[in-house]
């Protein structure tokens, strides 16, 4: 059996994408899920490295790591009186609801998937680094967009702001 | 790829050159931020005439686009124009559409209870944000640049309608929204990837040239298909997307839901119109990936989105008759209203191919109409609700007596919702029924010829109140600003339905 | 062992979108419930990586640079959310979005 | 434009401008006139001076009108090209419309200055004038146009006045309660009356593109193309008997025929003035008349060559009409309410009319729409002036007002000779028509199954006699019911008796418009002659060619001697053979009838009439509960929507025990849910009820119940329900 570096590879961040998954969906505190989804994202990045994305595991583990995750944490002691409470402990009826509805929303997906067969013979097998080439298309075919999203960031943190400001200064109205 | 920077300088500049009307857009939303923040004290009325010169200045520069057709913002790819946005009549009926739905809700924000004297700068920006976000929607004709779209249009509409923050229904109504919202986002993006991975392309002509040549699986293209449709269907809030509707629509600030229940829907309904445009040719078979089988004998985009009519229509309806709260009871009154919306693309999809098929006018007349009844609704309920904190329909008991130019506009625009002769959404969805039974969708016009009748109830039900149930509360001042709205808002509804053929004409000419 | 193709990652990303949907049902923290979210977007995410890489006819980017308006997204998405919900929670000292329910009549 | 329209138009307009007038008022003085009442009565009156001219120049001599006085101008294209699809503002005029006209006005009128009277100490007493100069502007509307949709619009209108006016009272909550029913159940046949007209439109606009293919001509020229192998029907032919049943549907609710019929005795709740107005002589008989509009199509393909007495629609239009006239008969013999008793009585006679016109008898339908109104406005004025002198609708608290009411009684006696078919009054000549076609059609058919309607009708005409006197005995007969409100009664005032007195006059002398050309059905029908379906569409299109063709071949009914056709030389043939026996028949009824009624309720003074003949005991449940109708609407179909309710939300609370147990019970819950669906979807058919709605509606709403996470989940499963639909499917 040939077992080669990238099939390994594969598997083992395949895991630490899908394990951890899984733990959000049970983990008993609210601490424990912010940790295991930084677990599954970090192995999200592995993959797109896999892929040849380079650029994009780089910046999943910077802006999703770095960023969505802290901001999480922040919104989790801002709003936990206690953030390790544990869940009570008998399993809810809505979690059991989860589990059948996502097994079955797999299942749907995963036959659809098997069912198309896709062809996988062409695309853009290792092509090298890929930062220059998404810097290029970035400022030229899609300008637009990038600068569209630079004015939903800036109307997104102002409001934002303006939505979790604390309260006091709601006097003044 | 392969441009060097000189020629990109080139393409942004003659690029940018085009997109006047979005930078104002652009330039306002910070305008209007940077007011709030660097001037102290700033009136509301002030920031208002800012934004309201700011979107006439926008409508003023959108003018020219309707000569200009087709122009694409892309590049060439193996032979074929590919790109992300397109100027034709369509997009620039749907952009001014929200541009003008922003600019009448505009007075309705002022008279706003809860926003007097607020930072009411970083409310328009975000109105002004949401409508540039359906500028994209109007225009796209590449899968990026429709999530994108509805994305940023969503993500102000989550902010806008949390922005009342002493308001608890505000901010419970923002969390379900931007909730439900990210689900349908994510349903939708897994939709759209599997369309690439079949198609290879994020462009709508390249992907109806893929299929055309090459196929795809049914299969496939099914489950995109409903993923897919469940993006539109939340932004055109739709069955089975309705849910957040009600909850929504309850929790915003009113004027806001003005807003998101005309121009968010019409800009749903425009990115989807395009959308199915590309998945569906001219040529019999209506979802090309379906080869050979003639649409009604199998599953396609004409059977599906006929099915989400009928249910969205009847669950609508059916659900506002227990409604007592006046926005919830408009909020499912609008799910009802996009199935007879949805009626329309259903036939433009299933005709698509014949003769007398393909015609949007019929949607675009009803739309039309659509704005100058539901704001017109909306706004008097603004008006009372801020005068008397109206919420329930118990609260417009004897309002015929108390304020009853208010009354008689709100009756106007409700029986135009109705669909009662002479009344615009009477001609509309005469147009709807007759346009379906023209194409074999005799069952979808009989059925909702009997959601009509259903919503007689629930209409009839805040008529009856404004009318025949007494009130001894004194009368309502209602204000110069308001009464000129409400005239500008009604007696267009009652044009529509009196002389509407040239609307109809105009309407038509509206498609593509 | 198979070689790796496609329908790996595909798989992976399935699972990755069913774990999300189960997680936005069923934990009734609002924060677990984002957390949910994002694991639905990174499953649509490397779906267009997977693509971008083993099916798309030619040389070009487009999946990945989709990806990359996903994560700014979804960035923007859990600010918004957070910011909306940090003043829910001021007003209800919850964020158990089973008790956000005072909404239904 | 020609004269005769421009007064036509006239008379339309003078109501709508009383209404404009209160309505402006109240605009801007926040109140109506106070002189409303006056305003809307010289209006109506002006109409009515203006029909009654066109009917004495017009109609009465010679001939009666040679040709209809046709105009039309467009009103809106939707669309352009061949595509186009356009709406005309089509008016026409013809003998048929100015005799309506005559009705619709003189009624009105007379209503008009009865409310003056028995209206006056109501309040919004000036906006019960307002709502009447609307309804009566709308149903001339009805009346002038000659085109489908425009017909549709004005029929729409007439259903709104009519929806006010039996909640006039609105703070009674009956009469909410009728009023919303009745505008529901109207709802039913109009969304099936709009199906017909876009089957029909959408056919005859490829046959004639651009042009305005609604009126009546196109439809009339249509059927005849059809009749000639030609034309846009051709390959249609099961669409023009479906059209032809939809736009019946119509009438089915307007005109208040079985099954639809349960809204009509409960809209009594109006004031009786409207009652006489709207809901006994000029509204609820607009089916009718639409249907003989329509008769062309009904009859479909062998409309031209007369023989179209197997047409499907008819068949359909024949038993509906007669199982409404027997059925409302029977009701209205246990009836104890004046009103009822008379609104029973009114469905009755509007079987009467729409199954004369099933068995293809146009002229004697609306011949007898004619005569009833009269008699009928009459017999309901007479009751309000009952009422207004006893204060009760119960006919217990009546009894022996015939001294305290003389002219009140003779004038309700007359209206009951007439309606009961009495010679020398124009029920008489009237319902002996409609038998006459019945027997012929029976006779013509030559089986059993054609007897049918005759059979019906005949049960029926003894039923009348028989329980219009009951009535008549009831209230006017024998010892007071209630001495207290018998020595209060007191004969009403000049307002309210003279309107009674000239309808009696009019109950007497109306079918005497008949009487010129003799009694006999077969010739010279002085009526028949101006008003029947082949004058009509011969008169209404001589410039078409395919009217030339058709009259070559055309077939006069009332002309066997010309009869080319064996056809209608043998239809002719039975109706001779049956009018004399027909006629005996209709006799022995009446007297039969009026005997019986004596009998058992002045001889022996029963006022229950179940105790008078035991036969009836076993059948006084099914009648007193009018035949479960009502019933089986309110209670089997109403619960079984809230069952359905229920078992949603027990379904969406348990859902996941249900996963568990599933193995278990799952047969169990799955046959029963079966068994549930199956009876909401086939009550569903015929669900007329808003309640059963309501309950739907808390199952489509019970989905939000304000849970975010719900809903996503229901999301979920909403889409996997599609995508197994899609698999399905495909």
């Amino acid at each position: 059996m040939d077992i080669n570096m990238s099939t390994v590879m594969f598997f083992a961040f395949a895991l630490l994408a899908v394990f951890p998954a899984f733990m959000v969906l049970f983990a008993k505190d609210i601490v424990r899920v912010a940790f295991w989804l930084l677990a599954s994202l970090s192995g999200v990045a592995g993959l797109y490295i896999i892929m040849g994305a380079d650029f994009l595991g780089l910046t999943q583990v910077l802006v999703y790591i770095g960023g969505i995750l802290v901001l999480i944490l922040f919104g989790i002691m801002m709003t936990s009186k206690d953030p390790l409470l544990k869940r009570a402990r008998h399993v809810e009826r809505s979690v059991v609801t989860g589990i059948v509805t996502g097994a079955l929303v797999f299942a749907a997906l995963a036959a659809v998937i098997l069912g198309i067969g896709f062809e996988s013979g062409k695309g853009r097998a290792d092509g090298g680094a890929t930062t220059t080439a998404l810097g290029e298309a970035l400022l030229t075919d899609y300008i637009l967009p990038f600068e569209v999203v630079s004015v939903l960031l800036l109307f997104v943190l102002c409001g934002a702001a303006h939505v979790a400001r604390r309260r006091k200064e709601g006097a003044h109205a | 790829m392969g441009n060097d920077f000189s020629q990109t300088q080139d393409l942004i500049s003659r690029g940018l050159a085009g997109f006047i009307p979005e930078l104002v857009l652009s330039a306002l939303v910070c305008v209007l931020l940077l007011a709030d923040l660097f001037i102290r004290g700033v009136k509301p009325r002030t920031t208002a005439w800012i934004a309201t010169i700011g979107l006439v200045l926008a409508g003023a520069t959108l003018w020219p686009r309707l000569a200009a057709s087709g122009e694409i913002f892309g590049w060439m790819q193996g032979g074929t124009q590919q790109g992300l946005l397109v100027t034709d009549r369509f997009a620039w009926f749907f952009q001014m559409f929200c541009l003008a739905t922003a600019l009448a809700t505009l007075p309705m924000a002022l008279d706003h209870a809860a926003f007097r004297a607020r930072r009411m700068g970083e409310y328009h920006a975000l109105v002004v944000a949401a409508t540039l976000g359906m500028f994209m929607m109007a225009g796209a004709v590449n899968l990026l640049i429709a999530w994108l779209g509805i994305e940023f249009a969503s993500m102000a509409s989550y902010l806008a309608t949390a922005f009342d923050k002493r308001d608890r229904r505000g901010s419970e109504g923002g969390i379900k929204y931007v909730i439900y919202g990210s689900v349908a986002s994510g349903v939708m993006l897994y939709g759209l990837s599997l369309i690439y991975g079949m198609t290879g392309s994020l462009h709508y002509g390249a992907i109806a040239q893929q299929l055309q040549v090459s196929g795809a699986s049914d299969l496939g293209l099914m489950t995109a298909a409903l993923l897919v449709f469940g993006g539109f269907a939340y932004k055109m809030a739709a069955f089975p997307m309705h849910f957040w509707c009600p909850d929504v629509y309850e929790g915003a600030p009113t004027p806001f839901t003005a807003y998101l229940s005309v121009a968010s829907k019409a800009a749903g309904f425009a990115v989807f119109v395009r959308f199915i445009a590309a998945f569906t040719t001219g040529e019999g078979p209506s979802f090309v990936a379906f080869g050979s089988v003639p649409f009604d004998a199998s599953f396609g985009w004409p059977t599906l989105i006929a099915a989400a009519a009928a249910l969205s229509m009847t669950v609508g309806n059916l659900a506002a008759l227990w409604q007592t709260n006046v926005k919830r009871m408009l909020a499912w009154s609008s799910v009802a209203q996009a199935g007879y919306l949805l009626m329309a693309v259903a036939v433009y999809a299933a005709g698509r191919g014949r003769p007398s098929g393909g015609d949007l006018g019929p949607l675009i007349f009803y739309f039309i109409a659509y704005f100058f009844m539901n704001l017109g609704a909306f706004h008097v309920v603004t008006v009372i609700a801020s005068r008397t904190g109206a919420q329930h329909v118990e609260d417009f008991n004897g309002l015929g007596r108390r304020a009853p130019w208010m009354a008689f506009g709100l009756t106007v625009c409700l029986l135009s919702l109705l669909g009662v002769p002479p009344t615009g959404g009477f001609t509309g969805k005469l147009q709807l029924l007759q346009t379906a039974v023209e194409n074999h969708l005799v069952w979808l016009a009989v059925l909702a010829g009997i959601n009509t009748a259903i919503s007689a109830f629930y209409y009839f039900k805040l008529i009856r109140c404004m009318y025949l149930h007494e009130n001894q509360a004194g009368l309502v001042t209602t204000g110069t600003t308001n009464a000129v709205l409400l005239a500008l808002l009604v007696l267009p509804v009652l044009v529509l339905g009196l002389a509407f053929s040239p609307f109809i004409e105009l309407s038509r000419s509206f498609g593509f | 062992m198979p070689e790796i193709g496609l329908n790996h990652f595909l798989i992976v990303s399935a699972l990755l979108f069913s774990a999300g949907i189960g997680v936005v049902i069923s934990r009734k923290n609002a924060i677990a419930v984002l957390c949910g979210v994002e694991l639905i977007l990174n499953a649509a995410a490397l779906n267009f990586v997977a693509f971008n890489r083993y099916s798309t006819p030619d040389a070009r980017l487009d999946g990945q640079i989709f990806t990359i308006f996903i994560i700014i997204l979804a960035a923007a998405e859990a600010a918004v959310a957070l910011a909306i919900l940090l003043n829910l929670f001021q007003q209800t000292n919850t964020v158990d979005v089973d008790e956000a329910d005072t909404m239904k009549e | 434009m020609p004269d005769t329209i421009k007064i036509a138009l006239l008379i339309v307009v003078l109501p709508l401008a009383a209404w404009v007038l209160g309505f402006a008022h109240a605009a801007f003085r926040r109140r109506l006139p106070a002189c409303q009442d006056w305003i809307s009565t010289v209006a109506v009156g002006g109409s009515m001076a203006l029909s009654l001219w066109l009917f004495f120049t017009k109609v009465l001599p010679g001939g009666g009108m040679a040709a209809p006085e046709v105009w039309s101008c467009r009103w809106f294209a939707i669309g352009s090209g061949a595509n186009a699809f356009i709406l005309n503002f089509d008016v026409m005029v013809d003998n048929l419309t100015i005799l309506m006209n005559c009705v619709v006005t003189i009624v009105a009128f007379l209503v008009h200055v009865y409310s003056r009277s028995y209206m006056h100490d109501e309040d919004r007493y000036p906006r019960f004038f307002l709502h009447l100069s609307l309804f009566t502007f709308s149903m001339l509307g009805l009346l002038v146009t000659s085109n489908l949709m425009m017909l549709f619009i004005f029929w729409e209108l007439v259903g709104v006045c009519s929806y006010f006016l039996i909640g006039f009272f609105f703070l009674k909550k009956s009469a909410g309660d009728a009023s919303k029913k009745a505008f529901v159940v109207n709802r039913i046949g109009d969304a099936f009356f709009m199906a017909g007209i876009f089957m029909i439109g959408g056919i005859l606009s490829k046959q004639w593109p651009g042009e305005g293919v609604l009126s009546f001509q196109r439809i009339w020229e249509s059927i005849a193309l059809l009749g000639q192998g030609t034309g846009p029907w051709i390959g249609h032919e099961t669409e023009v008997a479906l059209a032809g049943v939809f736009i019946f549907m119509g009438c089915v609710t307007k005109s208040a025929q079985f099954p639809l019929h349960v809204w009509l005795p409960d809209a009594m709740e109006g004031p009786t003035p409207v009652s006489a107005l709207i809901h006994a002589a000029t509204m609820v008989a607009a089916g009718v008349y639409m249907v003989a509009r329509m008769f062309p199509l009904m009859a479909g393909k062998g409309y031209t060559s007369g023989e179209f007495f197997d047409s499907p629609a008819l068949w359909v239009i024949a038993i509906t009409g007669g199982i409404t006239a027997l059925m409302s008969g029977t009701i209205a013999l246990v009836q104890s309410d004046l009103k009822k008793g008379l609104a029973y009585s009114t469905c009755s006679q509007l079987g009467y009319m729409v199954m004369a016109l099933g068995v293809g008898s146009m002229g004697a339908g609306l011949f007898h729409l004619f005569t009833h109104a009269f008699f009928k406005a009459c017999l309901f004025l007479g009751s309000g002036s009952v009422i207004h002198a006893v204060h009760s609708q119960e006919m217990k608290d009546m009894g022996g007002l015939k001294k305290k009411m003389p002219l009140t009684y003779a004038t309700f006696l007359v209206s009951c000779l007439a309606i009961a078919g009495t010679p020398l009054f124009s029920g008489f000549l009237s319902k002996e028509a409609v038998l006459g076609q019945a027997a012929a059609f029976g006779a013509h058919h030559q089986g059993v199954l054609g007897w049918i309607p005759f059979a019906l009708a005949a049960a029926t005409a003894f039923l009348t006699a028989f329980y219009m006197f009951r009535l008549l005995f009831l209230t006017f007969h024998g010892k007071p019911g209630n001495q207290h409100k018998f020595d209060h009664a007191h004969e009403s005032p000049f307002a309210m008796s003279m309107p009674l007195v000239v309808l009696a006059i009019l109950a007497v002398i109306a079918g005497g418009i008949a009487l010129p050309g003799g009694l006999d059905l077969g010739t010279g029908h002085w009526f028949q002659d101006r008003v029947n379906d082949k004058v009509l569409v011969q008169q209404a299109m001589p410039e078409s060619a395919a009217f030339k063709d058709m009259q070559a071949h055309m077939v006069h009914l009332h002309e066997p001697a010309h009869g080319a056709n064996a056809a209608i030389a043998s239809f002719h043939e039975h109706a001779h053979h049956v009018h004399a026996p027909v006629m005996y028949m209709s006799l022995a009824a009446v007297i039969i009838g009026i005997g019986g009624a004596w009998l058992l309720f002045v001889r022996r003074r029963h006022i229950d009439l179940v105790g008078g003949i035991p036969p009836l005991a076993r059948y006084r449940e099914v009648l007193r509960n009018l035949y479960y109708v009502d019933w089986f609407y309110c209670q089997r179909v109403v619960p079984t929507g809230k069952d359905i309710a229920d078992l949603a939300k027990a379904f969406d609370k348990h859902v996941v025990d249900a996963i568990v147990n599933a193995v278990a019970r799952g047969g169990a819950h799955v046959a029963w849910f079966a068994g549930r669906v199956d009876a909401i979807v086939v009550d569903g058919a015929v669900n007329g009820s808003g309640a059963s709605m309501m309950a739907l509606g808390r199952f489509c709403r019970g989905f939000v119940n304000g849970r975010i996470q719900d809903y996503v989940k229901y999301t979920v499963w909403g889409l996997g329900l599609l995508l197994i639909w899609a698999v399905l499917a495909h």
